[in-house]
């Protein structure tokens, strides 16, 4: 294998390491000096900013590739390097950014919480691992780092392990990203024996067949399903809100959970033409999966991990159907709004929150906060006018990217556009809620600048001034991006999916409707009605219907798209409960069964151990003899 | 049927006979008879064989050595309890199922292998062996000296300590 | 053959022996030393048994050998493959010496006991005749039968009666499998040509059930299942750094000869018996019945040595798939493996010398006061699952790799099912490997824990919980030795 | 000129014997004979082997130390047995049963 290749650049190390010495001085500095702890990983970690910046500007039109060997198996040679694209350099730029302004942010959040410097050092253990996954060239070294930033996901989610919810959370994000890695694991080893490399560069030149790419795609798939919360793994994701709310927005929404999608966009070429079909349906699921839980959640951090996911749903649709800049584009501009929706719902659940007291984050209770915390409700609005794709924000162009290259099917841009829809749904009630000027019960606490500055920041990322000179173009900075074309008529589709979805979210939600009437919205509520109409009383349910229509025809229509999106939840709901966890449950009981027999058979008794394992022989001795005899 | 198969199959019997005692009776000191039995009966067959240095050792090592370790441990456990020595047999039907098994598929499978070949009864002298022994197998022999020193260490630890 | 000549082989072939030759001197040191009143305490004995165990490993490094050569007349063959375990055996014997620091009963026996065991599993590596074969690994199993009762306890002696009747009825059984062999190729030198072509011509179930006698006696010592039953009762009992060495060297040496055997056995693929089956087959029954029956343990020791037996069964796939490759997979993983184990039970010892810990619920919250340990702790557990930055992902790599380029190769299905039998026993020992780190730090710790003077982290175990992560970061300083090891095919 | 069948058909009996008293036998010591006699089967074999290939004495060189092995098993099986007997105040494997799987 050709690793001669030694395009060496200094500041890629430098910028790798800086993190990795902030985890351990951290750990070091963390019993004598914990109150330096996070002042010094925040000033390392703005160093290696300045590093990648520089690694941005060096790199952003042509690729390096450095290799060294890092050990041999066999005549083969396992390379350790880095392969610097445009791409590759604009994703390790986001991470330490967004890493740099969680740090920020956190001086402020965490401070007189407890287990402040382990909090730290994980921080920057996981964006050490994460720009290692995004520089890696060689898919081994790509693979330890997944497994790192694994790790580190499952320190930090666990960071409050006084809470039960916490441990178990973390627990359960470990082990379904585990049951992804498999899939990489595996499509690793397919390529080593198909391709006999596992360097990327070296893979890209390569021609594998068809079948080697559907079987190597669909390991992949499996993998990126697992850490970028696709359908049907998807349900770590919620629970992981337990961690800290810097670390969702860092780990659980910017960064590892698009780790899949970076992945996928990297992998591209290797994906069949099936393998994709297969990703755009489990992307479009997640999608809808993920719209329908944000619109039904009132926690504001679920609400959020549920629109996580169904912008994660969309990348990766988008990658699949689109292109992968495409799909990439929205991964940036994602990147910094939802870290800014992150940033702002824990500076507002700070706000509201009482001192030992569990923190407040229905949505239903976080009114009145206008007088008190302008600046963060605006940015907090700012940020998700991107997510629901307002004109000029980041996020308007880049969906406007997606879009724009599904136009010539218009299956799939019908879903997309309806996808749209529900976004702009969510985010609109979500806004409404916080905006309402009903009074907060609660006495609120200042939000310190600390924590103010990477919020803004962030909005100002958000706006299409972080992505575009053009508010209407996103061929402009990023030269990354400038595969991407603009079409008018797109736009004023995408607008007018805006508009509809505004109003329609005016209509319902302006009242701050409270659970009682969101309980339509559930579907166990739903699934009892829909049974009760269906098979009980369908003369009932016809006078009902017609009784709806009658008085607003959009009630019934929201309806007919309600009973839709039951019926659909209830299917997923059934094969995610009898299929998935079916299939766990089997395992789980098989294994145990099994070990309990096995166990049964160490009764203590040395003779019938004796006995077992002669019969064992015996038994088999003859089964073999009676083979051979008769073959 | 020469002098010789009249000799192996009296020996045949005898140790049919240890072996019955050792497999059913109800005493440990019958069994130990029983092994006895097999040991001399096997001794026998050594000489039979024109393997005579094998035959002195089975007497002197086994039937002198081993037979009485074990009769001292019959004696050491046989005096600290009460109990008489009487032994009692579990799950002989699995164990009969076992032992019969393996005894039909070595009769029925391996034993045709050996239909057609006999002994001849005279594979070489006692000096070939001796010299066998001291030259080819040196090593072993020496290795058979730190094996006896190892037991005899892990046997005088065990048997030494006392309960704590 | 004529004596004088003979003897003069001999003599030439005790020039290639000179580490067993250090073993036995610093044998009879100790033996000496401890009867001497002076020189009879634990420090004086350790530090000699220590030497002994590194003048033994370094000899062997320093004389390895760049081809395989026959010795004593055939008895035994010198060869890099040999000289690797060797290594493996010194480093693990020395690793025992350095934790069996407060040994106060009977240290003079227990010494002695250790140099036998791995000077027995030295020639047990060596060995291509059935006699030494026997010889060597009875050395080896009745070092370990002692070694097992060496708590004293009530415990002791039942694990140590387990252990005894449990091994020496396999060992019988072995050598009657043995006398079979004879009785089909009339040879005991399993290695020369002679052997193989008689076996070709020997009726097949005679070999068979010969064969199959020798590899059930071979399965015991390294607790593969259907021969399992004696180690969780026996680790459960046996004090921990006993256990530490005895489930890494006796099995491995057994794992050597199985090698050595099951290549004879195989006669370069022309015999009709499949014995990649047989192999494959306990290998896969071991996965599963280690990780299936390690679940719902609560004694740490019955966990680890349930663990041991899933580990059996990785290491047998490798034996299972008898080629060159599997070979070198096969010996990284045994290193890591045994690297993994020490610091696992290590840990171990510590953490029961200094909180008392018995079962697996009473490491709650220990975590953070032994964080040290903990820590290292958790690197052997997560290098025995497999997962990075740890050797053992690197070793279950090179596995699974050779698994699957052996299917490919073959095309024979069983490497298949083994591959991912395999992998999916892999997830499944997630679950009771992570359950001890899970409680150590995810747990609070119902009071203070007390000695603060036990519990430290001293050098050895940095030294293995630091060779555990570079094995993973740097497998060359590893794999390069491996890369001088050409088994003699 | 014995039978070298009939002299294989002793040793199968001895071996299952041997293995018989291994499993049913409620007594240690018992099933240190039982041992000793699928020794003795295996030794049997050897030299009765030996006089196909007469012109090596590989086979009843092999015995001498099976016979070696045999008394140093027996002199460990029999301390160890005894340090059971201590402990347990019987002799009865199945008794000795402290350490197993928890059900």
């Amino acid at each position: 294998m050709n690793v001669a290749s030694t395009d060496w650049n200094a500041w890629v190390p430098i910028a790798l390491a800086l993190p990795l010495v902030s985890f351990v001085v951290s750990f070091w500095m963390g019993p004598r000096y914990g109150w330096l702890v996070p002042l010094m990983a925040t000033a390392l970690l703005l160093a290696g900013w300045v590093c990648t910046t520089v690694i941005l500007v060096d790199h952003s039109a042509g690729t390096s590739h450095f290799a060294v060997p890092w050990f041999s198996l066999g005549t083969d040679v396992i390379p350790i390097g880095w392969w610097l694209s445009p791409r590759s350099v604009t994703m390790l730029w986001v991470v330490y950014t967004i890493s740099l302004l969680v740090h920020v942010y956190s001086i402020g959040y965490m401070a007189g919480e407890g287990g402040i410097a382990r909090y730290f050092a994980w921080l920057g253990f996981f964006t050490f691992a994460m720009g290692g996954l995004v520089v890696s060239s060689n898919l081994l070294v790509t693979f330890c780092c997944w497994e790192l930033v694994g790790l580190s996901s499952y320190r930090l989610i666990g960071h409050w392990h006084q809470q039960p919810a916490a441990g178990a959370a973390a627990t359960k994000a470990f082990l379904v990203n585990r049951l992804g890695d498999i899939g990489l694991l595996v499509a690793l080893m397919l390529l080593w024996s198909r391709a006999g490399t596992l360097d990327m560069p070296a893979l890209t030149a390569m021609a594998l067949s068809e079948e080697t790419k559907t079987a190597v795609g669909l390991c992949v798939l499996l993998a990126l399903a697992g850490k970028s919360a696709q359908f049907p793994l998807l349900h770590w994701l919620p629970d992981a809100m337990a961690g800290p709310t810097p670390v969702s927005a860092l780990i659980h929404a910017a960064t590892m959970v698009a780790a899949g999608v970076y992945l996928f966009v990297q992998l591209h070429f290797l994906f069949s033409a099936d393998a994709l079909a297969v990703a755009a349906v489990v992307g479009l699921l997640t999608l809808f999966v993920g719209g329908w839980g944000a619109l039904t959640q009132f926690d504001v951090k679920k609400i959020l991990a549920y629109s996580t996911i169904s912008q994660l749903g969309l990348m990766v649709a988008g990658v699949a159907l689109a292109s992968p800049e495409a799909g990439f584009a929205h991964l940036f501009t994602h990147a910094f709004f939802k870290a800014g929706l992150f940033l702002g719902a824990g500076a507002l659940i700070h706000a509201v929150s009482r001192h030992g007291h569990a923190p407040q984050q229905d949505i239903r209770h976080m009114g009145g906060l206008w007088q008190s915390h302008r600046l963060v409700l605006v940015c907090f609005a700012v940020c998700a006018a991107s997510l629901a794709g307002m004109p000029l924000t980041s996020g308007f162009l880049s969906k406007e990217g997606l879009l724009l290259h599904v136009r010539h099917h218009s299956f799939y841009f019908g879903v997309m556009a309806t996808a749209s829809f529900v976004t702009t749904l969510y985010s609109a009630r979500m806004v409404f809620y916080l905006l309402s000027p009903t009074p907060q019960a609660a006495a609120t606490h200042p939000v310190p600048a600390i924590m103010q500055l990477p919020l803004f920041v962030l909005s100002v990322g958000s706006l299409f001034i972080g992505l575009s000179a053009s508010p209407l173009s996103i061929q402009s900075w990023w030269p990354v991006f400038d595969a991407i074309e603009s079409a008018p008529w797109v736009m004023v589709v995408s607008l007018a999916v805006l508009v509809v979805g505004v109003g329609v979210a005016w209509r319902l939600y302006r009242h701050r409707p409270t659970a009682t009437l969101h309980a339509r919205w559930v579907p166990q509520t739903w699934l009892d009605a829909a049974q009760k109409h269906i098979a009980v009383t369908p003369a009932l349910q016809a006078s009902r219907l017609t009784h709806h229509a009658d008085r607003r025809w959009l009630d019934g229509v929201l309806h007919a798209a309600s009973y839709g999106y039951v019926t659909c939840s209830f299917v997923i709901g059934w094969v995610d409960r009898v299929l998935i966890d079916g299939w766990v449950t089997t395992v789980t009981h098989a294994a145990k069964g099994g070990g309990k027999l096995f166990r049964s058979l160490v009764n203590g008794k040395i003779q019938s151990y004796l006995a077992w394992g002669m019969l064992a022989l015996l038994s088999f001795m003859v089964w073999m003899l009676y083979q051979l005899a008769h073959r | 049927m020469s002098a010789a198969d009249y000799f192996f199959y009296g020996w045949c019997l005898v140790m049919v006979a240890g072996l019955w005692a050792m497999a059913v009776s109800k005493k440990l000191i019958h069994a130990a008879l029983g092994l006895l039995s097999c040991l001399v009966a096997l001794a026998g067959i050594y000489a039979l064989l024109s393997a005579e240095l094998l035959a002195v050792i089975q007497l002197m090592v086994y039937a002198g050595g081993v037979l009485v370790l074990i009769l001292f441990g019959i004696m050491l456990t046989g005096r600290l309890s009460d109990k008489p020595m009487r032994i009692e047999s579990r799950n002989v039907a699995v164990g009969s199922v076992i032992a019969a098994g393996l005894f039909i598929t070595l009769i029925v499978f391996v034993g045709p292998a050996f239909l057609s070949v006999t002994s001849t009864g005279s594979p070489g002298s006692l000096r070939t062996l001796s010299l066998a022994l001291f030259s080819e197998y040196t090593l072993a022999f020496e290795l058979a000296g730190v094996l006896l020193l190892i037991s005899l260490i892990a046997g005088a630890v065990i048997a030494s300590s006392r309960q704590s | 053959m004529e004596i004088g000549t003979s003897l003069h082989a001999n003599l030439d072939s005790l020039a290639h022996v000179g580490a067993e030759g250090i073993l036995l001197g610093g044998f009879v040191v100790v033996l000496v030393a401890g009867l001497i009143r002076s020189f009879a305490t634990v420090g004086m004995l350790r530090a000699l048994t220590l030497t002994t165990l590194v003048a033994a490993a370094g000899w062997t490094a320093w004389d390895w050998p760049t081809d395989s050569m026959p010795l004593f007349a055939g008895l035994i063959q010198r060869d890099a493959f040999g000289s690797f375990f060797k290594i493996v055996f010194c480093v693990a014997g020395g690793l025992t010496t350095l934790v069996s620091a407060n040994q106060q009963k009977n240290p003079h026996e227990y010494f002695l006991l250790l140099l036998a065991a791995v000077f027995g599993s030295q020639w047990a590596v060596m060995s291509t005749h059935w006699l030494i074969v026997v010889l060597a690994l009875e050395m080896v199993a009745l070092a370990g039968y002692a070694l097992a009762g060496f708590a004293f306890t009530k415990s002791g002696a039942e694990g140590s009666l387990k252990y005894f009747i449990m091994g020496s009825a396999l060992t019988a059984v072995m050598i009657y499998g043995m006398s079979l062999l004879y009785g089909a190729t009339g040879s005991l030198n399993f290695s020369e040509a002679a052997f193989t072509q008689a076996l070709l011509r020997a009726p097949t179930a005679l070999v068979l059930v010969g064969g199959l006698f020798v590899v059930g006696g071979l399965l015991l010592k390294i607790a593969s299942v259907p021969f399992h039953f004696w180690a969780p009762d026996t680790y459960e009992a046996a004090p921990t750094p006993v256990v530490a060495f005895f489930s890494v060297v006796p099995k491995l040496a057994g794992l050597a000869v199985l090698v050595r055997v099951s290549w004879a056995l195989y006669a370069g693929g022309q015999h009709a018996v499949p014995w990649q089956f047989i192999i494959g087959l306990a290998a896969l029954a071991s996965m599963v019945v280690g990780n299936l029956g390690a679940l719902a343990q609560r004694m740490p020791k019955r966990l680890l040595a349930y663990s041991s037996i899933a580990q059996s069964g990785f290491m047998l796939a490798a034996v299972a798939c008898l080629n060159p490759e599997s070979v070198d997979a096969l010996l990284f993983y045994a290193v890591v493996f045994a690297v993994a184990n020490f610091a696992v039970f290590i840990a171990l010892d510590r953490f029961e010398k200094s909180d008392g810990c018995v079962d697996i619920a009473s490491f709650a919250g220990l975590g953070r006061h032994r964080v040290g340990l903990a820590l290292i702790m958790t690197v052997g557990l997560l290098s025995l699952t497999g997962l990075p930055p740890t050797g053992g992902f690197t070793a279950k790599l090179f596995l699974f790799t050779t698994l699957w380029g052996t299917f490919d190769g073959t095309g024979q299905p069983l490497y298949q099912l083994l591959f991912f039998v395999g992998l999916a026993n892999t997830v499944v020992s997630l679950f009771f490997y992570l359950r001890l780190p899970y409680l150590l730090f995810f747990r609070t710790a119902p009071q203070q824990p007390a000695g603060a003077t036990h519990g430290r982290v001293d050098w050895v175990l940095a030294v293995v919980g630091v060779a555990l992560i570079a094995l993973f970061l740097k497998p060359d300083a590893l794999t390069g030795w491996i890369n001088r090891v050409t088994f003699a095919w | 000129m014995i039978a070298t069948h009939h002299i294989f058909i002793l040793s199968a009996l001895l071996l299952s014997v041997g293995v018989f008293m291994l499993l049913t036998k409620r007594n240690a010591i018992l099933i240190l004979m039982g041992l000793e006699l699928i020794l003795n089967a295996a030794n049997l074999n050897l030299i009765a082997f030996n006089q196909r290939y007469a012109d090596a004495l590989a086979g009843e060189a092999m015995a001498v130390f099976v016979i070696v092995l045999a008394v140093c098993e027996a002199a460990v099986g029999v301390a160890i047995i005894l340090q059971a007997y201590r402990h347990y105040a019987t002799a009865v494997p199945d008794q000795i049963s402290e350490l197993k799987d928890p059900a």
